[in-house]
């Protein structure tokens, strides 16, 4: 059972307090009427699902309600931080890990 | 019923120091129907031993007779059902780790008509040849709407006990815990942890399985300063209750961490009142499971002891080499006459020693390695015990179906230890 | 034993030297100490044992302490003199041959519960059993309660001879918890019996039980469900309670309702955001009622939402629905919107609702309360704050039954008192306390939907025929917009929600009967669609029913069929779902 | 091959067992496949004999990273059952419970499909309702199901405590006779053994590591252990797998991976002849033939690859057994694990071809995969063959997650999703 540190009660505390939200950094299409069904289908349902490093949303449902992001390692499952909604640096690392992955994205 | 193989003795006499029974306070108890006696501090296993008790179940697939031939909690045999009323019917105790009390009710698991005269042990005896592994994969195919009926005899012998049929009323207790330290198992090692950690202030856990503090050294005949490992037992558990009583320290008996999980989240299964009666009294709680979240963790869980496979080595009177020393030394019984030892390691040559000094005979220790001039062999020679080496016991031999081991095959080995050679024959009734 | 180091994925090493496992060093947080790390001789263990505790306890911040001010120097217990002796060497024999061959010899057991031999165990390897994974599964090696603690090791050891490979070449199969057996209750602890969910009551629970109410389970509520006089069945006691609402009034405690109290600026552009339908216009001191969907464009949830002041609304849930659209609202502002300046609440359990519902409503409002209750300013759909016996509430004037009907909203702690006066003032018009069963009847007469009855997440809006509820031209895409749009969901024939009549007015379908156009065919029969809702309706003297067809809402008037599980197939009409009162003019009286 | 019998049975036991044959053939694989399919659990295993039962393609293989049956085939709670509420769905599953019917015989592989019974509790009136629709549902399409009142499942469950006085009193169940459990591991090697006579290389210890992708069409796979082996067709069966295999070919999938965790009691006296699953106290039990009470959890909230899950799972899924079943306090759970379930949004399976020519995927059956073995085998193995997609499996495509026609099948699914 997770030990979570919470970035904002700053305090480490057990999972039970906690309600994973799925996967984290998905950006909702700024226009959504302007999607075509594919588009609007990837963003809805199509997820990384990795097997290792992952970047997941949390709420602490018990404690600050609040949402903040964990990245984690799924197979091992050790946390290796915790941080808040706005913190921007690992939106950046994501990106650059997909950018070297997709090279197939556009078939789909 | 006589305690037969129990060694009269008091805690005084200097072999039987470390012994942790109370002769004076007699407990009674019933197994299979009839009445036994045995002492405070004994389980159900040692009290059967002493009792002469050699049969206490019957195997699974062949209904082969199946005595004790552990001391804890890896016991795979004695195998009971507990409780005297049906709400408080537990299934498959390990006689092993139950402690007997006044008025316990136990009983046999298998074996139909009795224990004993088991029509599943002829069964099996004639057709085990019939049924080796997976062999229901390769049958009871045809014909097809057979199955229904086939299933329906094979989960007949599903199952060691039963369940109750009546909901518990006893009131059962979850309590969440945070330890700087958690120590699993109160041994020599967990103890000397438990001390280190303590001393310097952290929050400790220690928690063990059994009934008291000391692993292994509960039936160990070493000396420590030249005094029995109680007295040293003794002694760090009063400086780890005086960090008790500051609240620094949780000890917790009869107490098994039972999973671990992510982050250092361990759980353990405290049972507070199995070893005192059938069913708790009102308010009060049966059993209790710790969640523990510790920083850190540390396993002091000691070692199990892995049985020699050899033919027949499911006859009643085959026993751990271990678990011959610690009802010796622990609990004053000897189960059996003659002993016949075998063993790859120096191990072996303790228990044999301790058979040697509870006053009965050992046959000879069969040690399968070449010939060597160690401490302890030196030890068991000194005391008239036959040394047989590159050997081992291929085979263990019984007089009638349902009767103990009698007597043991022994041969000598090559040196790769993958071939056996030569006869020769011993008797014994314990090995 | 190394049983619990493997629990969170460590696995064991074999170590030839010593003829046993040890830990890997997966878990940082974690140590082996004495024999459990391969350590036999008894100083050794205390000495190592020692170290190993106080590295714990300055690794888990205890590090300040000098170990040495708490010992006694004289009597130093853990530097103790043991009399050792030097260990020769162990052997690596696991198993002991036979004269004969193994398959030959006299049984030699190596799991002794499940009676696994070694014979069984080469015969598995030599049927092409060779994972040891493969072995376990196939002969039960270490399937009993002791988990192969004695068995595992001679289990491999056979295995490897056999398939000539080393020990740690075969591997183990992977430790489990729990280390030994756990007794279910203790697992549960006092989570069983009345403890094993929360139960929820509302403030008047004790009032329910004083009137002899029967429960619901909704969610964790214990709701009232019918209150039976003496020897009512259950349809008696629902048919009663329905006429006196719509010929008397009745009361209903809604106060499982949840409610969640918005503030802030940015309150109206949220809501439009979340709600299907436009909140821009909405005044102070009106009431609406709104369509929640997921980004799917499926309804999730509906509720009335009213509007206290320019920047403060108050949104109602449905019962079972409250936590997850209060999380719902939580992740969009959190997420998505934090730049919305809105803050929300809940207060379901600060309030109490108490619903008087029938023509003679008013009357009995009329008595409790001195605000205007005239219907011309006191409006269908309006709230208005008021002292009712003396208490603080809010009165909404909304209606789930199509009867003039109010919601007095109350502190919860005054509920009591206010649910007595009502009780009292309400004799002389026969005032009857209606539960769950009594609120199915109505709104179903009424055609309004209960999301997760009549709806089960693949429902749109659309569907319901409540296009009426949805905003095209709302200048930010709300949540569902898109998905509801989707080429599937705009399907004709997609399922929507209808009335159904019986042929036989007394006939009340089971909820849940399947739907066909054609009788007689064979089966498998293409099925249309399905009763979701279905009472007798005591006020309109036959039964009603709600269902959804595909491409209903154009086949009205036409036959659909009902082969039901007695053999018997009925025959109904598709009509629309507003069975009573169809002009919604009862409600605005 | 020779065939398992009684009589073969009786024969190696005078002979003292010593010449049976490999159950299959351990063979290096060769450089070309017609057909490979990645994953050797049940899933992938039935595909390959179905291939060569049904459709001739015999030169084919199955490649495992692992052992053959050693993912979720290993760690399930064994239920078989078709009552699904959707047509698609339940035609599939239906399809799959015929062949089940005849496994043992078909296979020579006793498999031990025990047709004991499958009761699906209600709770709350909602609970009834759907449970009304469900087996209605059931019937019309010809599947055996039944609803019944507590006095009824009291006659089938005794020790269930059906009383009113539980926190979620039962108040009905639905009941298919058709349902039941089998023998895992030997479903897996049942089809390994029919596989691998029909001429099926199967490769176990050999993981892929990626797809050998020209123009948009899949040309081979590579391997760990044997490099590059090419095929015209490949065939993905790897549950728990699925997102990470997907992602060697640049795709990603509708698909999160939960753990999904089980657990056994010690082995007790038959008491349970039947299996019990209620969705709304959470938990769902049957007893084995060796008498281990068989109890299965809610998935995890999380992704996770662990093979083990979140404690607190466990702790509710043993109060909701003791809720249905007070008198089993004193019974003691032996072992728990967790498998990984691959989950889809609308609680089906994904089988599909994909948008890389010639590579299909079967996956995201989520907690419902093992009693769909044969019959997922089945409808793969034909649209592999063929080039297009089964009947029944065509429901089930990519697409749906872009056109929105999923089908919902939380509630019957057992397990909330």
């Amino acid at each position: 059972m997770f030990l979570i540190h919470c970035p904002i009660c700053n305090e480490p505390r057990s999972e039970d307090e906690f309600h994973c939200a799925g996967e984290g950094h998905i950006q909702r299409p700024l226009d959504p009427m302007a999607t075509s069904d594919k588009e609007w289908g990837d963003y809805l349902f199509f997820r990384s699902n990795p097997r290792g490093t992952y970047r997941e949303l949390w709420q602490h449902t018990i404690g600050c309600r609040k949402y903040f992001y964990i990245k984690r390692n799924t197979e091992t499952y050790q946390i290796y931080k915790t941080y808040k909604l706005d913190d921007k640096s690992e939106r950046v690392a994501l990106d650059k890990e997909h950018s070297n992955k997709n090279k197939f994205g556009d078939l789909l | 019923m006589k305690q037969i193989n129990r060694v009269r003795q008091n805690r005084s006499s200097k072999d039987f120091a470390c012994s942790r029974i109370d002769f004076s306070q007699p407990i009674h108890f019933s197994f299979n129907g009839k009445e036994y006696t045995g002492v405070l501090g004994d389980t159900i296993a040692s009290a059967l031993l002493a009792n002469g008790i050699d049969v206490v179940g019957r195997s699974f697939k062949y209904g082969r007779p199946r005595g004790i031939v552990t001391a804890g909690s890896d016991e795979p045999n004695a195998i009971l059902q507990l409780g005297n009323c049906e709400a408080t019917q537990v299934p498959n105790v390990r006689a092993t780790q139950q402690l007997i009390f006044e008025g316990l009710e136990c009983h046999s698991t298998s074996g139909w008509p009795s224990t004993r005269f088991h029509l599943m042990g002829i069964f099996g005896a004639l057709f085990a040849r019939f049924l080796p592994p997976g062999f229901y994969y390769k049958t009871f195919m045809a014909p097809a709407k057979w199955w229904k009926y086939y299933e329906k005899w094979i989960r007949k012998g599903a199952g060691l006990g039963r369940s109750p049929n009546r909901a518990d009323e006893d009131i059962y207790e979850v309590i969440n815990q945070h330890a700087d330290v958690l120590i699993v198992g109160a041994g020599a090692a967990g103890l000397s942890a438990a001390l280190g950690a303590s001393r310097m202030g952290a929050r400790v856990i220690l928690a063990d399985e059994q009934n008291e503090f000391g692993g292994s050294l509960l039936s160990s005949n070493i000396k420590i300063n030249d005094r029995c490992t109680r007295d040293w037992i003794d002694a760090v558990v009063a400086e780890l209750i005086n960090y008790e009583s500051q609240g620094q320290l949780l000890l917790l008996k009869h107490a098994t961490v039972n999973g671990y999980h992510d982050h250092n989240f361990l759980t353990i299964h405290e049972r507070c009142t199995d070893h005192l009666k059938d069913k708790a009294a009102q308010n009060e709680v049966r059993q209790r499971y710790h969640r523990v979240r510790a920083k850190q963790v540390i396993l002091a869980t000691g070692a199990l002891e892995r049985p020699l496979v050899f033919a027949n080595n499911d006859l009643p009177g085959c026993m751990l080499a271990s678990a011959i020393s610690t009802y010796i030394n622990r609990y004053q019984v000897i189960p059996g006459n003659t002993l016949v030892v075998m063993t790859a390691n120096d191990s072996g040559y303790i228990a044999a020693i301790d058979w040697h000094n509870a006053g009965r005979r050992v046959a000879a220790v069969v040690d399968t390695r070449k010939s060597h001039a160690s401490e302890l062999s030196k030890q068991v020679k000194a005391l008239g015990i036959t040394i047989i080496y590159q050997s081992a016991v291929i085979e263990a031999r019984r007089k009638r179906l349902n009767s103990r081991v009698c007597s043991a095959v022994i041969m000598s080995m090559d040196s790769t230890g993958d071939a056996v050679k030569g006869v020769k024959k011993l008797f014994c009734v314990t090995l | 034993m190394l049983h619990l180091s493997c629990h969170t994925g460590g696995r064991p090493i074999w170590s030839d030297a010593l003829c046993a496992f040890l830990a890997d060093d997966f878990n940082k947080e974690m140590q082996c100490v004495g024999a459990a790390n391969g350590q036999y001789a008894l100083d050794k263990i205390i000495e190592e044992s020692v170290i190993a505790g106080i590295n714990a306890a300055k690794l888990s911040g205890n590090e300040n302490h000098d170990f040495s001010s708490n010992v006694n120097k004289e009597l130093d217990i853990l530097k103790p003199k043991v009399e050792t002796y030097l260990a020769s060497k162990a052997q690596a024999i696991f198993h002991i041959p036979h004269a004969k061959a193994t398959f030959m010899a006299p049984k030699q057991f190596v799991d002794f519960q499940l009676d696994v031999t070694a014979a069984g165990i080469e015969l598995a390897v030599a049927e092409g059993f060779e994972s040891i994974e493969h072995v376990k599964r196939y002969t039960a090696l270490g399937f009993g309660t002791d988990q192969g603690k004695i068995s595992n090791i001679n289990g491999m050891a056979i295995v490897a001879k056999k398939l000539k490979q080393s020990i740690a070449e075969t591997g183990t199969t992977i430790f489990r918890p729990n280390y030994t057996p756990v007794t279910f209750d203790a697992i549960a602890g006092r989570n069983v019996n009345s403890f094993f969910d929360v139960e929820r009551y509302t403030p008047l629970h004790r009032e329910h039980i004083k009137l002899g109410a029967l429960f619901e389970d909704v969610g964790q509520w214990k709701r009232p469900w019918y209150y039976p006089d003496d020897n009512e069945t259950m349809n008696e006691a629902v048919a009663r309670e329905c006429l006196a609402v719509r010929s008397g009034v009745g009361l209903l405690d809604a106060s499982t309702l949840g409610k969640i109290d918005i503030q802030g600026k940015d309150a109206r552009e949220f809501l439009n955001r979340v709600y299907t339908n436009a909140w821009s216009k909405l005044p102070v001191g009106r009431c609406r009622y709104g369509l929640m969907c997921g980004e799917d464009g499926m309804v999730f949830d509906d509720g009335v939402t009213a509007c206290l002041a320019e920047n403060h609304f108050i949104m109602t849930t449905t019962t079972g629905g409250a936590a997850h659209v209060y999380q719902w609202l939580e992740i969009w502002h959190q997420t998505e919107w934090p730049e919305l300046d809105v803050y929300f609440t809940t207060v379901t359990d600060q309030w109490a609702t108490m619903t008087i519902s029938g023509p003679k409503a008013r009357f009995l409002l009329a008595k409790m309360t001195d605000i205007d209750l005239n219907p011309e300013s006191f409006k269908f759909m309006d709230w208005r704050e008021a002292d009712v016996v003396g208490v603080p509430s809010r009165i909404f004037r909304i209606s789930f039954t199509g009867e003039q009907s109010y919601e007095i909203n109350v502190p919860a702690n005054y509920a009591v008192v206010v649910w007595e006066k009502l009780l009292e003032y309400g004799q002389e018009f026969e005032l009857t306390p209606y539960g769950t069963g009594t609120m199915h009847v109505l709104r179903a007469e009424k055609g309004f939907i209960i999301v997760g009855q009549d709806t089960d997440g693949s429902v749109t809006p659309a569907d319901l025929n409540m296009g009426w509820a949805v905003a095209k031209n709302k200048p930010f895409s709300f949540i569902g917009q898109r998905g509801m749009n989707r080429e599937d969901c705009l399907r004709e024939d997609r399922k929507q929600l209808v009335g159904l009549k019986t042929k036989h007015p007394n006939q009340v379908l089971p909820e849940g009967a399947q739907i066909i156009l054609q009788p007689n065919q064979p089966i498998p029969m293409k099925m249309v669609g399905h009763v979701t809702s279905s009472y007798f309706s005591a006020a309109l003297g036959h039964s009603i029913a709600m269902a959804v067809v595909k491409n209903g809402i154009n086949k009205l008037g036409d036959s659909v069929y009902l082969p039901l599980d007695n053999g018997e197939t009925v025959e109904a009409n598709i009509c629309s779902p507003i069975f009573y009162d169809p002009e919604g003019a009862k409600q605005n009286v | 091959m020779k065939k398992y019998s009684a009589f073969s049975l009786f024969k190696h036991g005078l002979n003292h067992h010593q010449d049976w044959q490999r159950v299959w053939r351990n063979p290096t694989p060769k450089k070309h496949y017609d057909i490979i399919i990645v994953g050797g659990g049940g899933h992938g295993l039935a595909t390959a004999y179905y291939l060569a039962k049904e459709f001739g393609i015999t030169n084919v293989a199955v490649i495992e990273k692992g052992y053959l049956g050693g993912g979720n085939t290993a760690r399930n709670t064994t239920i078989v059952r078709s009552n699904y509420l959707w047509d698609e769905s339940s035609h599939l599953y239906e399809h799959s419970l015929k062949l089940w019917e005849s496994l043992s015989q078909e296979l020579n592989y006793n498999v031990m499909f025990s047709q004991r019974g499958v009761l699906n509790l209600g709770h709350t009136l909602q609970d009834m309702r759907d449970i009304q629709r469900r087996v209605n549902a059931n019937r019309l399409n010809g599947i055996d199901g039944e609803i019944l009142d507590p006095q009824q499942i009291k006659e089938i469950v005794p020790y269930m405590d059906c009383s009113a006085n539980r926190r979620y009193p039962v108040l009905g169940a639905s009941w298919q006779p058709r349902g039941g459990v089998a023998r895992h591991d030997a479903v897996a090697w049942g089809f390994a053994r029919g596989a691998s006579e029909l001429g099926v290389d199967l490769i176990q210890q050999c993981q892929v590591t990626g797809f050998e992708i020209k123009n948009g069409m899949v040309t081979g796979v590579k391997t760990d252990s044997y490099g590059l082996i090419s095929a015209a067709k490949v065939g993905c069966v790897v549950a728990g797998n699925s997102g990470v295999v997907a992602s060697m070919a640049g795709l990603r999938l509708p698909i999160e991976s939960h753990p999904l965790q089980a657990f056994v009691s010690e082995p007790i006296k038959p008491i349970l002849d039947t299996v019990v699953m209620s969705n709304h106290v959470h938990g769902y039990i049957s007893q084995s033939d060796k008498g281990d009470l068989v109890i299965g959890s809610g998935i995890d909230h999380y992704n996770g690859y662990g093979q083990r899950g979140s404690y607190p799972i466990i702790e509710h899924a043993v109060a909701a057994i003791l809720e249905l079943f007070p008198n089993f306090s004193r019974v003691r759970m032996n072992r728990q694990w967790g498998g990984i379930v691959d989950t889809c949004p609308d609680a089906c399976p994904i089988i599909s071809k994909t948008p890389i020519k010639n590579l299909y995927f079967n996956c995201g059956w989520g907690t419902g995969g093992f009693k769909a073995t044969p019959g997922s085998g089945h409808v793969f193995a034909a649209s592999l063959a063929k080039d297009e997609m089964h009947e029944l499996a065509k429901p089930f495509s990519l697409d749906r997650f872009y056109h929105g026609s999923l089908i919902d099948e939380h509630g019957a699914a057992g397990v909330a999703h």
